[in-house]
């Protein structure tokens, strides 16, 4: 399929966020979009598939304008999306067959009565073919792990009878090796002559699978050339409109004082005997494979989780853990790796959710809040962390991600953690915003905090590191500073023994 | 464990709720397990379980249907006046016609103008009591068709016609949920729309469709009871939402929607009824009643809620909440999909 | 006095400023009996140059008291109440002396307060009749059941109070069952059904009102014990009428809603006029067997109420 | 535009519809401007818009207590037998236990026992209603006492007490909502449960607190009426519940949670309120003021949806569902937070 916008524009309200895109993609064509947050690439995305209306342009297949009511039209002439947040495009009470399976325009399974065992035998054979044989297609999508359900959102999109395949940042819950798999088969598909569109804010992953790079800004095509003759400045200089010298501005703060002393944790199967000592200023990595149990590890660290055994320390002082009113009393901040889901309150007003966790020390006498109080210490700290909003009392729904992102960092750096546990944190953001999250625990190393940092982008986790540690199948595997920290030796000790 | 067996299993719960009530009844009352009385009580659930059967659908879909009971008023009557003056065919027209009608204006208020079911159903009963009130004045409308009295009094087989429509209606709807395409399609609209809708189904018809139906499945209620009565009245219906729900709760369907079975809707609509028929059998103080009544219910749930917990604690799966197991999925919780706007 | 800021204070009632204008507020308007009601009052209205105004207080006690505050601050000539309960209407009688409104009671009399007249059938009484009734068609003797109205409603209580009391004065009769259907006809027939299975050799049922009544007839007939049960109701609705007719039922204790509200509106026609009225009136209610029932359905028809015969009656 | 003035907003709907029912009405009937009629709408208003309170809290937190009513019924009649045996002082003292400790069991089945809150408080309204005609055996419970009655019908400057405890409630809990750290945990609670989990809020605990509120609210508004009765019946309370929820969402409070304004809702009790009044002085036919009463919600609600999304359409933020606009915040709506536990 040849797939060319010519001019498109979508603006919601005030808001013009597509304001003239003009590209093309050929068949057999891997074309990776790129842009800050809040470019406009899922709005795009979805003029592609039907779900929004361009207000102007025209979307045109194989030279022939069309236009698309709804996603169901643009489905009929082979055009899968895989939307950026998957999840939100799953069923997750409906089994991995049924969610493959979920519209059968064909009515391959029975014209009347679906035949459930010939539902299931083609959602077997659909995770085959891209190598996902051990999921079990009778469970329920919501009881599957991220990657896997990533993987049934692929299958459900390869599934049909593709022309176009779009790909909204697939990789931001896989891991290394599961990135890899996601790879093989676009691959494949582009050889079968797919056209593809593939977003990422990763650019190792732009540069290792596309064709031609475009770049969205400020509505428009910013930059639209081959990947063999671009290079990342370039990128990232047409994303920002500034080049961006340093993506990783790392700042070694590594005191000797141990904040964090972690004995012998473990949680059920999810981890088994855990020691870490994190030092005051220091960032320790922490990598591994999905399902490996770091998320679980920094869950049960913050009373989110019980921690069947071993022992915790906070600056000497022991903590129980019991609850998460333990972990907050120790001075113990867990920034989440799902800001949508337990991170922030969407309604709340951006000051509101960065106070949420410290109310208490601006409510006066009658529990009434001092709101003079509040939107001083809010104030400092979004300026600090250069927050970005239209006003501190807007809805928190109306920041862009990496804004959104930020904030939830600001509510943490606001309670003066000791101890701050991050797991994906920069999940989503583009690289701009990136750099100032790592400013951000910059800073805080230099004041002195404990950050253990869980992050599945490894360049990410190997230059903001001090020291970091593997973790494989529940346990701890290796550990690594300096020059043996690298990509490279933190994949290996990973995936050893795993796959 | 599979889903199809962990769903049977979940119906199991409500059927133990059933068989213990059932059991408790059968050592207390020589009478209950005679087999008039089980027809009696599947006589006296058959309304209430085909209302439940609408607003299982309707639950699922993660909606809420106020205005069954009010729209199986409205049509009785409707049924009742048409009968009188054109006969049998023309009035079961009529009343299936209005229970279509009064679902099609839910579902059009609920998708189109965007009103939480709750409020729009609410409203709808309102005006479809007065409008049944208007229409009679008041008083009941008297049926003297023979043939219609046959719907709620006649036998078949030995069986009462009502349990027969009842177990039709059950089986056509169970296999249309459960079996085809239509039915895949509430689940997955009810479990997460904006997946729904970025999957091509056409969510908004699909809701439609299951009002619609509701409102079919309230006119044949309607039959039944103005049959089983011999007259429609103005006031029939009163109450029977807040029962159907129940009955589709202790079924087991959670009220978030995406889950649910139309057997286990069933076994919670005869629960009610064995519950109102054991406690009529042993003489129960009428003041006591309600409160047994309540106490049952809250015992089905909590039942349900909490074999749910610790199955799940026990098994492969996070438990739903951790550390807070505040209603995993009470009414109303907000939606996955506005918080998918939330991100850029 | 508690009330008397009422700003309607010093109205003049309605027989000094010529004020025709009268509201009657019913305690409920989803029954045959008192949608019956207000039709006397309405034909009765239009005869005695009443402007009247029917509301309806959805058996709610606030309800009806906030339509009786609206009806004295509209400075209505009379108030007319049909209390949800004889307690809870005390408060609205109060206010409309405060407000010297004429106010008249019928159905059910107000605890206290000041009334131009109250006219009512006695619930109590009903049920003692019925109970009479029942007894005395059973030859004393017997098994039976009562099926009680809407519990914690005036009317479900006094009848059942009266019925109970009565009955215990045969001591050869035994009530086997006392359940409520909360005078739906669709619930009395789910709970009469269950009841027969327990006891399914009863001899009579007495039920609080002829809708239950009905649904008590339904559950007989699906066991063919219609007309042997001894089956004894309240109210002489038109289907009761016609199944006292038909031999299906035995009795019902008739008490012509049309007749009443006819009755209190004259009577609010005479005080709005100046006349002066009986204290209090009560009605008797009629006992309507076969025996009678034609010439019941002729004193309806006489009084102009066709609506409430049976078409096999008129 | 900020928070603040978009809620204000969605306030002023609320009062456009009321200000819009006002001048019809004061255009129909030469009455209703008049002070004592509006005193009376106050009167009339003032028991459900005390429920409604506390059904504000309840339903930001993404619950619903549909046991208010029978509460109140309950709770009333402690009230009355307390107080004809033991005197004022500790039949208040009883009340307001009473309505409490309902208010704390609903509280705990919903969070330790893990019960949607719509069918705990179903059956919750099922057993207080019972356990009240038990208590009284059906009959009314008569107000002797004078100091009592004059909580509901003594004046206190020219305007009736029960207006002034409405008007109280309303300052006093609208503070306690809009601007104490409790009111703000929850907003968090009902916007998103996990996230204010995480923030070491103790949610449990909070929506706990609320059901206790919205019991002792129940309570004030049972001696309101009572006293305005001089008598406690038996079946007081009956139907308010749906009443008070529907004032809630007329005023804007959103079923989804996490949304919404005390103010919003003392306003859409008005309009509740003004309606009936309005109906009444205008002698509009009984069966005729359920119809409008429904169309007139389905108005209010309406445009309230509507005006939305047009603002947002307008406006930098995303319209609730852009595309598939059915029921942005329907009750009831899977969470986010079972999807959120679906990770590892
Ligand atoms: N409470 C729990 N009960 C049962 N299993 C659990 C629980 N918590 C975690 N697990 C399981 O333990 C394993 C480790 O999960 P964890 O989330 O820590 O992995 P992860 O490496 O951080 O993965 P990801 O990169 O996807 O976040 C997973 O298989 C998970 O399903
Ligand atoms: N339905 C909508 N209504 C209103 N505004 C919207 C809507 N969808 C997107 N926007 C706005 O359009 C802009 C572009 O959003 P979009 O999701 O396309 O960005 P993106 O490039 O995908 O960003 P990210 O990298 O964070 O995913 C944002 O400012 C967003 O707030
Ligand atoms: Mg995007
Ligand atoms: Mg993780």
């Amino acid at each position: 399929m040849r797939l060319r916008l010519q001019d498109v524009t979508k603006s919601f309200g005030e808001n013009s966020v597509l304001r003239g895109v003009t590209f093309e993609v050929g068949p057999g064509e891997v074309v990776a979009l790129a842009g800050e947050n809040g470019a406009g690439k899922s709005t795009l995305t979805r003029v592609i598939s039907g779900a929004h209306q361009p207000d102007s342009g025209q979307v045109v297949i194989d030279d022939e304008p069309v236009t698309f009511k709804n996603p169901q039209a643009a489905m009929a002439r082979g055009i899968e999306v895989i939307y950026q947040e998957f999840r939100q495009n799953l069923f997750p009470h409906l089994t991995v067959a049924e969610n493959i399976h979920v519209l059968d325009r064909e009515r391959r399974f029975g014209r009347l009565l679906v035949s459930r065992q010939r539902m299931a035998r083609e959602a077997r054979s659909a995770l085959a073919a891209l190598g996902m044989d051990d999921i079990d297609v009778l469970r329920p999508v919501g009881t599957l792990g991220v990657a896997q359900q990533q993987m049934v959102e692929i299958a459900k999109a390869t599934s049909h009878d593709l022309r176009l395949l779009i790909l909204d940042e697939p990789t931001a819950a896989l891991d290394e090796r599961e990135s890899q798999q996601l790879f093989e088969q676009i691959r494949r598909l582009r050889a079968e002559g797919v056209s593809i569109v593939y977003i990422s804010h990763r650019l190792d992953e732009i540069f290792e699978l596309a064709d031609r790079i475009v770049v969205l800004r400020d509505g428009l095509v910013a930059l639209d050339s081959p990947t063999a003759s671009t290079g990342p400045a370039q990128i990232v200089a047409a994303m920002v409109g500034s080049t961006v010298d340093n993506f990783y501005p790392k700042e070694r703060n590594t005191g000797d004082q141990v904040v964090l002393r972690v004995r012998g944790a473990g949680s059920g199967s999810a981890f088994q005997g855990i020691d870490l000592d994190v030092r005051a200023g220091e960032v320790l990595g922490v990598g591994g494979v999905v399902g490996c149990g770091r998320s679980s590890l920094l869950r049960a660290l913050f009373g989110l989780e019980p921690l069947t055994t071993g022992t915790v320390e906070v600056d000497g002082s022991p903590v129980p853990l019991r609850r998460i009113q333990d972990a907050i009393d120790s001075r113990i901040a867990y920034v989440t790796p799902d800001r949508q889901a337990e991170g922030l309150c969407p309604d709340l007003s951006v000051e509101a959710n960065i106070s949420l966790a410290t109310l208490r020390r601006y409510t006066g006498p009658a529990d009434l809040v001092r709101r003079d109080r509040e939107r001083e210490a809010c104030g400092e700290v979004m300026s600090r962390l250069r927050v970005r909003t239209a006003s501190r009392e807007a809805a928190m729904t109306s920041l862009s991600g990496g804004n959104q992102q930020k904030a939830l960092f600001a509510k943490w750096v606001l309670a003066g953690p000791r101890v701050l546990l991050l797991d994906e944190p920069t999940r989503g953001v583009d690289v701009g915003a990136k750099t100032e999250i790592y400013r951000i625990i910059n800073q805080l190393t230099a004041d002195g905090v404990a950050v253990v940092l869980v992050s599945s982008d490894l360049p990410e986790l190997v230059a903001m590191s001090d020291r970091a540690v593997v973790m494989r199948q529940g346990r701890l595997v290796a550990e690594m500073a300096g020059d043996r920290l690298s990509e490279q030796s933190v994949l290996e000790h990973a995936l050893v023994g795993a796959a | 464990m599979s889903s199809t067996l962990k769903s049977v299993a979940r119906q199991l719960r409500a059927v133990w709720m059933l068989l213990l009530v059932g059991v408790i009844l059968s050592i207390a009352s020589p009478v209950f397990l005679t087999s008039t009385n089980l027809l009696n009580v599947g006589l006296a659930t058959s309304v209430v379980a085909l209302l439940a059967i609408g607003q299982t659908y309707i639950i699922i879909l993660a909606e809420i249907d106020l205005s069954v009971g009010a729209t199986l008023g409205f049509s009785s009557v409707v049924t009742a006046l048409v009968l009188r003056d054109h006969g049998l065919l023309p009035a079961l027209a009529a009343g299936l016609g209005v229970g279509a009608a009064v679902g099609l204006v839910n579902g059009l208020l609920v998708t189109r103008a965007r009103m939480p079911s709750f409020i729009a159903t609410l409203a709808m009963m309102s005006i479809l009591s007065g409008m049944t009130l208007q229409l009679t004045d008041g008083n009941p409308v008297t049926i003297g068709d023979y043939d219609f009295q046959g719907i709620g009094q006649d036998y078949l087989a030995g069986i009462p016609v009502p349990v027969w429509v009842m177990v039709a209606g059950y089986a056509v709807f169970g296999v249309l949920l459960a079996r085809t395409g239509f039915g895949r399609f509430v689940y997955a609209t009810g479990d997460n729309l904006e997946a729904a809708r970025l999957s091509g189904i056409r969510t908004r018809r699909v809701k439609v469709l299951a009002f619609v139906i509701t409102g079919l499945l309230a006119a044949l209620g309607g039959f039944i009871l103005t049959a089983r009565l011999s007259t429609a009245e103005p006031t029939a219906g009163t109450g029977l939402e807040l029962e159907s729900i129940a009955a589709v709760i202790i079924g087991g369907t959670s009220l978030a929607g995406g889950r649910g079975k139309l057997l286990g809707t069933l076994v919670g609509a005869l629960v009610l009824g064995v519950i109102d028929n054991g406690m009529n059998l042993l003489d129960v103080s009428p003041f006591l009643q309600s409160v047994v009544k309540g106490v049952v219910i809250l015992l089905a749930v909590f039942l349900d809620r909490n074999v749910d917990a610790l199955r799940s604690m026990v098994a492969w799966r996070r438990p739903p909440l951790p550390s807070d197991p505040s209603t995993p999925d009470a009414v109303p919780a907000s939606s996955p999909v506005p918080a998918a706007r939330h991100t850029p | 006095s508690r009330g008397s800021q009422n700003a309607a204070s010093g109205a003049s009632p309605g027989k000094a400023s010529g004020n025709k204008s009268a509201t009657l507020i019913m305690s409920t308007l989803n029954n045959p009996f008192f949608v019956s009601v207000g039709n006397g009052a309405r034909s009765q209205a239009a005869k005695s140059g009443v402007k009247l105004s029917v509301q309806n207080a959805n058996n709610s006690d606030s309800t009806a008291l906030n339509l009786a505050t609206t009806a004295i601050s509209k400075q209505v000539g009379a108030l007319i109440i049909d209390p949800v309960s004889s307690t809870s209407a005390t408060a609205s009688v109060k206010q409309a002396n405060n407000a010297n409104i004429p106010v008249m009671a019928f159905d059910r009399k107000p605890d206290s307060g000041t009334l131009s007249s109250f006219i009512g059938y006695d619930a109590i009484q009903a049920g003692r009749n019925a109970a009479d009734a029942l007894a005395k068609s059973l030859g004393e003797k017997g098994t039976i059941v009562e099926i009680q109205g809407l519990l914690g409603t005036n009317v479900a209580q006094d009848r059942s109070k009266g019925f109970e009391e009565e009955i215990a004065t045969y001591p050869k009769i035994k009530t086997v069952a006392k359940q409520a259907a909360d005078f739906d006809r669709a619930k009395a027939l789910d709970v009469m059904t269950n009841i027969l299975q327990a006891h399914p050799s009863i001899d009579g049922v007495y039920a609080a009102n002829d809708e239950m009544a009905m649904g008590a007839l339904a559950a007989l007939k699906s066991r063919s014990l219609a007309g042997k049960v001894r089956l004894v109701g309240n109210d002489g609705i038109a289907d009761a009428l016609a199944a006292v007719q038909d031999g299906t039922m035995y009795a019902t204790n008739a008490e012509s809603p049309y007749a009443l509200g006819q009755k209190v509106v004259s009577l609010t026609g005479n005080v709005l006029g100046g006349k002066k009225v009986a204290a209090e009136e009560t009605l008797q209610g009629k006992l309507v067997t076969k025996s009678n029932v034609k010439a019941y359905a002729r004193y309806l028809v006489g009084i102009g109420d066709s609506a409430d015969v049976p078409a096999a009656l008129r």
